[in-house]
């Protein structure tokens, strides 16, 4: 099929497939999971990934026309998210074909929720530094005992599965003594805690664990060698959030242009430059996040550069909200108004993926080439390094 | 000009500093608006009458003063009507009728001091009219306030309303007849505000509105100034203790310098507010320009810090759990709380004749 | 949208950077214009002829493949009359006569566009009329220019003036009668400007003047870009060998996060760049947001980009010797070029119908 | 004498002392010296010096009585400004009387122009990183031989004494094998060589030194001591910048709001509202440092915190300028016009006195006190060490 006919095609499922707001007598996670299944029995789910373990085998050319296709619609797909886009190609990539057999499938077609479990309290930006344990335990099986506390982690109650990066080694520097696994979410050691964000939604969980028990076979690459494993992660984590940036796609925020200039008076010169200025800002961003995608779609991979865009999009979130409130004045600060809940959320875009610092520096380091920082937490063994928060 | 405390302004900022830290500490502040707290900064410190004449029971003091004790409730984010009384009190304090100020000065009345928020309060008061506006008849008060900082908490509306006489100020008890208060849940969850309703509500005239929207500036760029000290020395703090790559997060140029700027804006918003407490209290000609410039730097650096502030802490500062966010929202309340801040731009222009 | 170069213009822009690279490093721009390059220039590349019809000698090119070009001879910041013949180009090619096309094409004529840089050059070509303007009797012209950009290395220069027929666009030679110009000093020491006071020197009226302006913002646009990054490119190299207390000074973090931020400035302005050529080739109805939005955003952009590559440098930054000066100053010269800068604002202002 | 009297006096002494522009017959560095001989006879040089080597032995406030007095006047103190603000307080806080017997009396009378010859290429920032050597000769004399390049040395062309700063241990850290060293100007091995700026001025040296020699008895604090005298200095240096920094002292800057609106269209809003911003930082700044002026009136030393007021002046320094070529348009970039002047020049505020980075470092460190930076440079022995310009 042709990339017309595809999208053709993926316009005319949507038109008929797509849900409507009204189903609201169903539970909203029952109503997400049966979309997903007609969603992957129509070959919309997983479009590039190999068709062995369940995709479709298509290329970035059919995934980005779905994708273009699907933007006017809110589907409900948000709880597949980090399956999607994180756990599912780290298992792709680097998983064991058993595990690819028994958990591909199902994250595609919805049937099991997935979320990721590496950030811990005392281990934000330096994820490494993480201090849940994992040890083996052959007398009762092959198997590994867990220990620890993860946040910020997203839909984990909703979660069937998690991906698991824990300490298995402090003898050796951080980096050197961590594995990855595939823990089960209903393991009854493991404890689910809302988290509230700032905005006082509760869209982040922490999440215990307590003598949680984890089969060898459901370790993922070889034991200590789970960074390189993260690494996979987060390089898919950044480019899921680096593709979501898209032009347009702030139309409808509430500190947009478009919602700005019918909620101020635009006879004011100043609030009009106000208005440019942010005009100009969305534009710069929206640009070069359009050609980023040109780019990839050229064969040329943005990498780190896309580093830059999140710090970008990070700051203009911040900016705009920021702006909109100041432009609308005293009734901005009352709790119903969008433009309070825009600026109680506006941190988050810094906030989430990897602080402004930490993008300032791959880009320094990995987009420029600078010499790194002087690092003296890479040979120290672990259980002499200072973690977390320390007087 | 006087930019320094004297010994004595430093010991009021000292007391209060002590007092809140023990009877008003963060965990307590997410409790909001405690009114044995209140009793106790009126019993024990004297608050409450701090800029009262003294011939109605207070301690007579400058603005000076009043913007030390500020700098120090905005630090401690101290929940409640404390700042909206202060309005009130300089409002009163400018008006024929006083009678008020001794249940203030015995921390008996707690103000509000209303007028449409949106309205331009940093010019002469809010005058009447307009959709938002007050009428008075002598004995009685019509019309809304959409937007009464601690509109719940307060039992005495103090505001400007059209009479036949003129713009005049009017005082109203609004847990009296013709009141109708509606809570309004705000950004800032440490300070609400109220819609207040008047249908015919019994009023005193206190006498023709006086001109104070400049004190107002002054005085809330003093809370401003307190909540980004607090909110720049919670995240050095955390950057002395917070390690990150087996260095403490503070140890990095690219935290360090960003608290050297903040550190920078402090300095310089300290200065001015210092600049405009004094141009209150000894210099009247240079008010005006020194209460814009107030609000005008302060209002904007306050939220740079906090925003900042928050940043710096990384995720934990995004959790509701944590306080990072309580200053963040403060200090972006505070910002819009006297209208757009290009209003104080556009009222410097005018004063530098532009 | 067309936002990558093609293979072609790749190798165009691989082509003139090695050349320039070779032809006029940075000590020979401090040399000033050299017409033995430029002769080069048009002979091995034919860049003189990139965007004249092939009917009149040139290469036909597009406005997308001026701008690879400009952005190189920007990152050179390539001495002479470069941009301005450029400008020229871009005028006649839209005037009814042509006929100085082949010489520009054939690398004989340097043309320089007036129109008073002060007056409002982003919108239509500068009207006539004004302190500045200039008037035509049908052949000959009165008038004077204030600030020709290369205007004393150009031959010929191309301008809009007043005509019993309307604006009109003429042509007049430099170096004819009735033609007093005075070389005027400038910030930017690798390119001059000229006064031009023409008394009745005979002139060619070439057609209806022609509305370039926003081709102009983006023409200006592609040097800025190149500008911006050849300064970001000296900076990262100076420091990734510069040592400061032991350590590379890239390794710092109030360094390298600042490079990053301008990294980052460059993407977006490369991106606008990519849009505004694309625009004037391909979708007209995008240009004029395209070209305010170019000059808005890359022309502060520029400077900011050059101003911190200089600060970054240190000491060494601030000496003649150094080049660091010399892109700083390019990036300030360009900025003002088109006007105030405010003006492109106003200009997205309208366009928005904000 | 009360300060009342003082001022009243100094008052009357510029009124008639004080130099006017039209006798332009002599030589300024001649009418310079007879200027300060005049000065210091009247009693208002080193006013705050000791007594013993030449100084009134009063106090701060009589010190400002007279500089608030001097502001209206263009003094021709320019020449002397390092040996009054930088090496003669570092002779009197760390000289041997014989040296402050020597120097310091010519110094304030203007007799002797000094020099400071701290920097060097390849030690800019860090200062402590120099290469010029100095080699202890006791065979001719005991005596000192100085080879080495210094740059960025102001009025060096005038100069009779330079205040140096060489190295003389290479086996040890670089903070401990410096020593500090009186040198004579005149000597044949001394080569100055005047050093453009970017506006095309020639502010400042480079001076060379070739077999110079030094007597022992010219050498300042102890053998490889020199880092604390060097400080010394530097801690002066600082306070004399920041104390150039008053209210209205920007008023006749061609960037300033004052000039700027007789310059620019004030008619239009967007160009008011930059005139207010330029408004806003400039008094911000003011007053910040008329604050610490009373601060240190009131005996609270400033300290490092009068390096975020250098930081916040070179940040506006920048700022107005740029600002002012933006609203003034196109004449700006005439080399004529005062605003091309004061952008070419802009930069130097950053670069001069240390840069807005290590502003930063230093308020970070000495005002909040943050964890220091991990430092290579303190342990290792010099000759070991990275310095200078090093792939």
């Amino acid at each position: 099929m042709n990339l017309a006919d595809y999208r053709h095609a993926a316009r005319a499922w949507l038109r008929d497939n797509a849900p409507s707001d009204d189903s609201q007598e169903t539970d909203p996670i029952t109503r997400a999971k049966d979309f997903m299944a007609r969603l992957y029995d129509a070959g919309y789910s997983g479009i590039t990934w190999p068709e062995r373990w369940g995709g479709q085998g298509l290329t970035q050319a059919e995934e980005r026309a779905f994708a273009e296709e699907a933007r006017g619609y809110a589907l409900p797909t948000y709880i597949f998210a980090i399956g999607l886009g994180m756990t599912g190609p780290t298992l792709v990539d680097r998983g064991t074909d058993a595990q690819r057999e028994r958990f591909v499938r199902p994250l595609l077609r919805g049937e099991e929720i997935w979320c990721q479990l590496f950030s811990e309290p005392g281990a934000g930006s330096d994820v490494a530094s993480l201090q849940t344990r994992a040890v083996r335990d052959e007398a009762r099986g092959d198997q590994w005992i867990v220990d620890g506390q993860k946040v910020w982690t997203s839909v984990a109650h909703h979660a069937d599965w998690g991906l698991l990066l824990a300490r298995t080694d402090v003898d050796v520097p951080k980096h050197k003594g961590l594995t990855m696994f595939v823990v089960d979410m209903h393991h009854p050691g493991v404890t689910v805690r809302p988290l509230k964000d700032m905005s006082g939604r509760a869209n982040f969980n922490e999440v215990f664990f307590d003598d949680v028990t984890i089969p060898d076979e459901h370790r993922v690459g070889e034991v200590n060698d789970g960074w390189s494993v993260a690494v996979t992660t987060l390089l898919h984590e950044r480019l899921s959030i680096s593709a979501g940036v898209g032009m347009g796609g702030q139309r409808d925020h509430p500190a947009s242009v478009e919602a700005l200039r019918q909620a101020v008076d635009t006879g004011d010169p100043l609030v009009r430059d106000q208005l440019v200025e942010l005009h100009i800002r969305t534009r710069a961003l929206a640009l070069f996040n359009q050609r980023l995608a040109q780019e990839t779609r050229a064969g040329i991979f943005p990498g780190a550069r896309g580093s830059a865009a999140k710090l970008l999009l990070a700051e203009l979130t911040m900016f705009q909200a920021d702006l909109a409130t100041q432009l609308v004045g005293p009734e901005a600060a009352l709790a119903g108004h969008p433009l309070a809940q825009a600026i109680s959320m506006a941190p988050g875009m810094a906030l989430g993926g990897g602080t402004n610092e930490i993008m300032r520096n791959i880009v320094g380091d990995r987009v420029l080439g600078l010499p790194p920082e002087p690092r003296v937490d890479k040979t120290v063994p672990f259980k002499d390094l200072k973690v977390g928060t320390q007087a | 000009m006087k930019l320094v405390l004297s010994e004595e302004q430093q010991e009021l900022r000292g007391a209060v500093r002590a007092f809140l830290r023990a009877a008003s500490p963060l965990p307590k502040v997410r409790e909001g608006f405690d009114p044995q707290v209140y009793a106790r900064l009126n019993g024990e410190l004297g608050l409450s009458g701090l800029i009262v004449p003294e011939e109605y029971a207070g301690a007579g003091a400058d603005m000076t003063e009043l913007t030390v004790v500020l700098e120090e409730t905005g630090a401690a984010l101290l929940p409640g009507p404390f700042l909206t009384t202060a309005f009130a009190t300089v409002a009163l304090t400018r008006v024929r009728d006083k009678e008020l100020l001794t249940g203030i000065a015995e921390g008996r009345v707690l103000a509000a001091l209303g007028g449409p928020l949106t309205g331009p309060l940093t010019g002469p008061l809010t005058g009447p009219g307009g959709a938002a506006g007050l009428t008075c008849d002598g004995s009685a008060v019509r019309g809304t306030l959409a937007q009464v900082l601690s509109g719940m908490e307060a039992g005495v509306l103090v505001a400007p309303a059209r009479s036949g006489d003129g713009a005049v100020l009017v005082a109203v008890d609004l847990t009296g007849p013709g009141v109708s208060r509606t809570a309004l849940e705000t950004l800032d969850p440490t300070r609400g505000q109220a819609r207040v309703e008047l249908n015919g509500a019994p009023a005193r005239v206190l006498g023709p509105r006086p001109d104070i929207g400049d004190l107002l500036c002054v005085a809330l760029a003093a809370e401003q100034l307190g909540v980004m000290r607090a909110a720049l020395d919670a995240i050095v703090a955390y950057a002395k203790v917070r390690v990150a790559f087996g260095r403490y997060i503070g140890s990095y140029q690219g935290v360090k310098h960003k608290l050297a700027d903040m550190h920078a804006k402090l300095e310089q918003a300290e200065s001015i507010v210092r600049y405009a407490a004094w141009s209150a209290d000894e210099s009247p000609d240079d008010l005006p320009e020194a209460a814009a410039l107030a609000q005008a730097y302060v209002g904007r650096a306050c939220f740079e810090v906090a925003r900042d502030h928050l940043l710096l802490h990384g995720g934990i500062g995004y959790t509701w759990e944590h306080d990072a966010h309580l200053f963040y929202k403060r200090a972006k309340a505070d910002e819009v709380l006297m209208g757009p801040p290009r209003v104080h731009r556009a009222r410097l222009a005018t004063l530098l004749e532009l």
